[in-house]
């Protein structure tokens, strides 16, 4: 409804207030609740109205949220899908509807299928990249060699499944360090579980642990409290995600680097494209399937931490 | 021979309940079992019926040896059981629980609830109740409910029905209503046992007589030669015994008390149960309240002390009016309470000494409970109320039903009682017992305790009321004092 | 008192839930907009179907006096079989239970879709079996011995699948899940409908209808008195988890249906809302109360609260958990006091 | 019998936990390698407070017979409020609360980092206050308030937080749950063992020595009893599931100490793992049967497992889950079969 003299409307001027169903996998942690933040502040700017639904970590609900919003009018929704092909079938009533879905990091299905389902675009930071990043930056730290502990997020999610190969694609270059434990240890994002991981692993050698890498910030900053007192202290530490608190770790030297995800970035984006989309009347088959959003590394060496801080502010929500 | 058990003994953890019992049952008999509290008549009764498992001993059917230990197998032999508890789901109707296990099934072996509750409706006004088998069983009286639980074994027995004290809880019309049905099952040449304190309703319906005594068999006696006084005094081993025999004559209530009154109550109503009961009560004084089961004396005892909220009323305390009190302020007041109920009345997972102090922690105790202190205490209660084992260490569940019943009683000891008021507190007890209770009883009444007992015994309120109030269907139909009244006198008023 | 009011006080408790989903329905339509709507119909009862199924063995454990907390997990285990069981037959299965189809999509013969279907509700049935050996034989309560099952019921689940995700699956499952038979041009009466309704009925035909049935009550209503009514109540408390333990792996593949997709993170809140649902429902806890009618009700209640509580937008996003658990609360309050009512 | 034998059988349920955990102590000392050592055991003791801590409360709520499912969420709503208030202090609250320190670190003051201590302490008592009233008023069962209170719970702590972790908090509580005294080079005493241990000792005493733990016990016990002799059974269950609550909170500060920073999804497991330890210890699930000691010894067995699962290299990662159940499993079982003994 509306559609034409949507399209016709020009970007400049007189502009039609959008609607927008906006949502991510689940508020409880921080970067989805950047994400809203995101799209509202970006939204008001752009004069699209965003409707903000939570999946709640759970999939049942964010399926549930997703049926309800089906069944009403958008110009257009963006979602962060907490896991791959369960929104599959909503989604397909979207596109029957004719109204243009954009999925946000995790992939709503697999690449090939996504145009047939009704995806229009994949916004996504580069999971294995940030991996590769931040180990690097730990490999060298650590003269690359030595031992180090990989805490990884859970198994089944494609950003860890990501980082995870990110992290052991730069392991292959540094054949003189050990993982402990034999390889990466899931701990399902969960800090506690993170925090007693890492504390079981230290003591299972006698030596001096080198470094540590940690599919997430929130995750590592939990860990590295095990470290007061131990004969490890100093031990390097990398993460993950690159938000405020991350940030701050790097600041105080409780971290020694992060990569950031972009979380702004991606929500921002996808907004200015999903109205680009609806006001210029972007055709799908016109759009790349695909787009990238860049994350930096992040260290005391870098010197983009304040810079970071600064954009990374819920006040300013640009990465 | 229709039963036979040999050598039975059972303990539990290491207290021996029966120690080499032998039994013969015959059909077309009737067979009383009589003993003491704790003599081990039910758990005999339990192992025939299969709800124990873990005895020794062998027991015959027919001649042949049979395995026993599950409920199940016993009825498939045809051996049903009234226990001494009341059984039954609360929840479930009538019907069902009539048919508990062996509800009739129709097509596709479905159940037929029309049959059933008609089948129902039928066998049960062969016992003469008639009432909605729809309804919850747990809607119904104490009376009722014993009435049920009889019928679902006359219902589900084929042989050999054992009735563990059924008659503990029946009003006199059931219960001349029960010895008819058992005598025609006699006739029908089925085993019939029957457990039970009242000895002359055992000597008046059984054919032969088993003593119990500490858990062995003292005799097995034909009743045709047997006086009351004798079995009394084989049950309590030589004990000596001078009871309510003479309630068997009328006795002579003293005049009204002309004392101050501690209590009066004023206009109480239970809605369906009794309205606008007024009575008063005075120290030293004990007033019986008699009435058949189900005629609201009991309740009035629950609402008094607070168990029971009542719909109204308020009664005065001391020339002061009050409401009704709630349960801890009834106990701050003075006001002890024994309910018939034991399931309500102890904590059976708890020792002795626990549940002795329970209700005067404060007073009895002080701030810092320690076991030391609580024992000093609670021992020489439990040897004033004569319980067996008076051990305070022991756990209360692990009693028999008529210490259980000494140890809610010493628990009031503690302190001063100003108001005692006991609901049925000799059901299910021995003659012993009952007069080790009663005296017990007797003396807080002469320390100026004022006191209050709601029974369907009559024997009981004779001997022990100075004034007594009937009641029939919730409405008082007649005080007595200052008058000689006997049994029968005080039944025609209820 | 009348002959009438007296019936109604008699089924206060069993009208209470009914008054409870009505309540529900009466506040979404009245304070959303978007609410009340076939669609929105039409979405509560596919979502409903899960929970229905899961719910209607919780029933049987429910009513026999013991509990199942392996539920959410057993479902996600048979989910997880299932996804798992259907692409090793499509990778490297016999022949005899892969057919290669003319359009070359469908891959899996009846007999490995039988297959994919029938094995991981025997697992379900399998794990609930064990609930109830477990808990008869070691007199534990069933609150444990399922508490640690769970535990082995996530961990079977993470085994099986590596934490990957499995999207494919027989076909008939996500057409059950989430199609169905239209009604005109807006209502769509749900697949599942019928799946829930069978089940839902047969289960209500065995509890009041079979001694099986009864024996659950009476178990559940007073386990002494049915064990001396010669009631094998050790056997009936463990067919009513195994039972429990089927319905779950039932519930789990209709699930896993719904979402197009079988993994460990699914069923997360299965538990709490299948108990939730039952209780609404106004079975109890303890034992020997309530029955099908009433889960099936308090199901019904359960989603409404959910799928309503999406079309409230003047709460904030963050607080709407603190209103369904408030909302909950009331509901539930508002049951036991009509259920009071009766006994007054 | 010899009374040493009747003195063993006597003690049996109360030595069956202890056994259990001497036995997995062993366990993981034979078959792992850097279990038996100063560091874990220090280690276990540090992880085994917010537990302990948890379940003290636990235990008298299910002494007398009830349960509080709402324990781990009030725990993070209480974590929660504590950064929110802390970062609010730091940010515009009054003079009072704060002050600048000479190294510009330190900057809120005594004043403001006692009452960002003791509010959250505050909010969880005056949550388990709600849960106790809304259970004894409504007499519904307080497994289903509690459900309802931990939604509620999960909301406002989302609703305070909106997402974000809040990694600043008053000093002591990072330091006594990380830190501790080095006795000697390598085996180093949580100050958290103070805590935890104080609070133990105190319940120990209050139910073992005063009125109102005999009531507690005598509640759970026979709750009709217990209030025919006077005591107000629903005033003891209120305070046990207000103590409850207050612990709860306790505890969330504690594990947020631990973790370094609160938020929202900490304490996801806090629920099960809190009661898997109360019942691991011997407290009965249905009342009257237990204790502190208890509960101290199935704290320690349960956290021993949970650390020691963690130096278990030769199992599966994915089936980690799995052998956690069985273990857990096994050892309620021993402890079931233990505690019979006494009982033949
Ligand atoms: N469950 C039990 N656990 C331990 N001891 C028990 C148990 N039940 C009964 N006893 C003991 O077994 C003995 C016999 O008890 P039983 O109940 O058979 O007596 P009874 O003759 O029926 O007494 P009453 O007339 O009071 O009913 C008593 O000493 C009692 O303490
Ligand atoms: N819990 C209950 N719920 C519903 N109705 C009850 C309940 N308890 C008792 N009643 C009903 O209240 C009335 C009075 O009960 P009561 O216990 O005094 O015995 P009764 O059955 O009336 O005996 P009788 O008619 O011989 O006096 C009865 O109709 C009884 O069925
Ligand atoms: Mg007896
Ligand atoms: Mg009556």
């Amino acid at each position: 409804k509306g559609k034409e003299s949507a399209n016709a409307a020009p970007i400049t001027g007189q502009r039609r207030k959008l609607r927008a169903a906006i949502g991510n996998a689940g508020l409880q942690s921080t970067w989805c609740a950047l994400g809203k933040t995101t799209a509202e502040l970006w939204g008001g700017m752009l004069d699209v109205e965003v409707t903000w639904f939570d999946g709640a970590f759970n999939l049942e609900k964010q399926r549930s949220e997703m049926e309800r919003l089906a069944n009403q009018d958008w110009d257009f929704v963006a979602v962060q899908a907490y896991q791959t092909d369960f929104l599959e079938p909503v989604v397909r009533k979207f596109k029957r509807r004719n109204i243009p879905v954009i999925s946000m990091d995790t992939h709503l299905v697999a690449l090939e299928r996504m145009r047939e389902v009704g995806v229009w675009m994949q916004i996504e930071p580069d999971q294995q990249y940030m991996g590769r990043t931040s180990a690097r930056y730990l490999m060298e730290k650590i003269g690359g060699q030595g031992k180090v502990i990989h805490i990884g997020g859970a198994s089944g999610h494609s950003g860890a499944q990501g980082r995870q190969a990110g992290f052991e694609e730069v392991l292959k270059d540094y054949p003189k360090v050990e993982v402990v434990g034999g390889g990466v240890r899931w701990c399902d994002w969960e800090k506690e579980k993170a925090r007693s991981t890492f504390t079981a692993l230290l003591n299972q050698t006698q030596d001096k642990i080198a470094g540590a890498f940690f599919h997430n910030d929130d995750m590592a900053i939990a860990a590295v409290e095990a470290l007061k007192g131990s004969r490890h202290e100093g031990m390097v530490v990398a993460g993950v995600d690159g938000q405020k608190e991350g940030l701050t770790a790097v600041r105080d030297g409780r971290m020694a680097v992060t990569t950031v995800n972009p979380a702004c970035l991606i929500h921002m984006t996808s907004l200015v494209i999903g109205q680009y989309i609806v006001r210029n009347g972007e055709k799908m088959e016109d759009l790349p399937m695909r787009v990238v959003t860049p994350g930096p590394l992040v260290s005391k060496d870098t010197g983009n931490i304040e810079a970071l801080l600064y954009m990374a502010d819920p006040t300013h929500c640009l990465v | 021979m229709l039963l036979t058990c040999e050598n039975i003994s059972k303990s539990y953890s290491g207290v021996e309940a029966l120690r080499q019992v032998s039994l013969q049952l015959r059909a077309g008999e009737i067979h009383g079992l009589v003993g003491a509290n704790g003599a081990g008549k039910s758990t005999l009764m339990k192992i025939l019926s299969g709800a124990l498992s873990d005895f020794k001993g062998t027991i015959t059917m027919d001649e042949e040896p049979i395995l026993m230990g599950d409920p199940h197998e016993a009825l498939a032999h045809g051996i049903a059981m009234v226990y001494q508890e009341l059984s039954g789901v609360g929840k479930l109707g009538v019907a069902e629980n009539l048919f508990l296990g062996r509800q009739p099934q129709g097509r596709f072996g479905f159940i037929d609830w029309k049959m059933m509750n008609r089948q129902a409706r039928e066998f049960l006004a062969t016992v003469g109740l008639e009432l909605d088998v729809t309804r919850p069983l747990e809607s119904f009286s104490l009376s009722i409910r014993q009435m049920i639980e009889i019928a679902r074994c006359l219902q589900a027995g084929s042989r050999l029905f054992i009735l563990d004290e059924p008659t503990s809880a029946l009003s006199p019309p059931e219960k001349e209503r029960l010895f008819q049905l058992l005598a025609q099952l006699k006739e029908e040449g089925k085993g019939i046992v029957f457990v039970s304190h009242f000895i002359e309703e055992v000597l008046e319906i059984c054919d032969r007589v088993t003593i119990l005594v500490d858990g062995r068999l003292r005799s097995t006696l034909p009743t045709a030669e047997l006086s009351k006084h004798e079995v009394i005094h084989e049950m309590l081993d030589g004990k000596d015994m001078s009871t309510e025999e003479a309630m068997e004559e009328a006795v002579q209530l003293p005049p009204k008390s002309h004392e101050k009154p501690l209590l009066q109550l004023h206009s109480l109503g239970l809605k369906g149960v009794f309205e606008n009961i007024s009575l008063e009560v005075s120290p030293g004084e004990s007033l019986g309240l008699y009435g058949f089961v189900g005629a609201g004396h009991q309740e009035l005892a629950h609402c008094l002390c607070g168990s029971q909220k009542a719909d109204e009323g308020e009664l005065t305390w001391q020339n002061q009016l009050i409401p009704l009190p709630v349960p801890h302020r009834a106990v701050q007041m003075g006001i002890a309470f024994v309910a018939a109920d034991r399931a309500a009345s102890i904590v059976p997972k708890e020792e002795n000494f626990k549940n002795i102090t329970l209700a005067h922690l404060d007073t009895a105790i002080g701030h810092w409970v320690t076991p030391a202190k609580e024992i000093a205490v609670a021992a020489p209660c439990l040897e004033k109320v004569g319980c067996q084992p008076p051990d305070p260490r022991r756990k209360t569940g692990s009693l028999s039903g008529g210490n259980q019943q000494k140890v809610v009683l010493g628990k009031w000891l503690l302190d001063e009682v100003r108001l005692l008021v006991l609901e049925e507190p000799t059901r299910g007890m021995d003659v012993g017992a009952k007069r080790e209770v009663m005296e017990l009883v007797r003396d807080l009444k002469n320390k100026g305790a004022a006191v209050l007992i709601a029974s369907s015994e009559p024997e009981l309120l004779l001997a022990h009321a100075d004034r007594i109030l009937v009641l029939r269907r919730g409405v008082v139909t007649r005080e007595l004092f200052d008058c000689r009244v006997d049994k029968a006198e005080l039944m025609r008023h209820a | 008192m009348s002959s009438y009011k007296s019936a109604l006080r008699h089924h206060a408790r069993d009208l209470a839930p009914l008054a409870t989903l009505l309540v529900l329905i009466l506040f979404f339509s009245v304070f959303t907009s978007g609410f009340f709507d076939l669609y929105t119909f039409s979405s509560v009862l596919k979502q409903a179907s899960t929970r229905a199924i899961v719910a209607t063995g919780l029933t049987f454990v429910l009513l026999c006096a013991e509990i199942d907390l392996s539920v959410a997990l057993v479902a996600t285990l048979a989910a997880c079989q299932m996804g798992v069981l259907y692409k090793w037959i499509l990778d490297t299965g016999p022949a005899v239970l892969s057919a290669a189809a003319p359009d070359g999509t469908f891959t899996v013969s009846l007999a490995g879709a039988l297959l994919v279907l029938i094995l991981p509700v025997l697992t379900g049935l399998f794990v609930g079996l064990l609930n109830g050996l477990l808990t008869v034989w070691s007199r534990l309560p069933s609150f444990i011995i399922t508490l640690a099952m769970m535990e082995i019921a996530r961990g079977l689940a993470s085994y099986l699948t590596k934490g990957a995700q499995y999207p494919d699956m027989p076909g008939v499952l996500p057409k059950a899940a989430n199609e169905g038979i239209f009604l005109g041009s807006s209502f769509e009466l749900p697949y599942s409908v019928f799946v829930c309704g069978g089940l839902l009925l047969a289960a209500h035909i065995v509890l009041t209808y079979t001694r099986f049935g009864r024996y659950v009550y009476m178990t559940g209503g007073n386990r002494e008195a049915a064990r001396l009514a010669g009631v094998r109540t050790g056997f009936v408390v463990v067919v009513c988890l195994a039972i429990c333990g089927m319905t779950a792996g039932l519930g789990g593949l209709m699930n896993a249906g719904w979402l197009n997709s079988a993994g460990v993170n699914q069923n997360q809140h299965l538990l709490l809302e299948a108990i939730a649902c039952v209780v609404l429902g106004g079975t109890s806890l303890f034992g020997g109360e309530g029955g099908i009618k009433n889960t099936l009700i308090g199901v019904l209640a359960f989603t409404v609260l959910d799928v309503g509580l999406g079309y409230v937008t003047w709460v904030d996003e963050f607080l709407r958990r603190s209103v369904m658990g408030l909302v909950l609360l009331a509901a539930l309050l508002l049951n036991g006091q009509l259920a009071k009512i009766r006994q007054d």
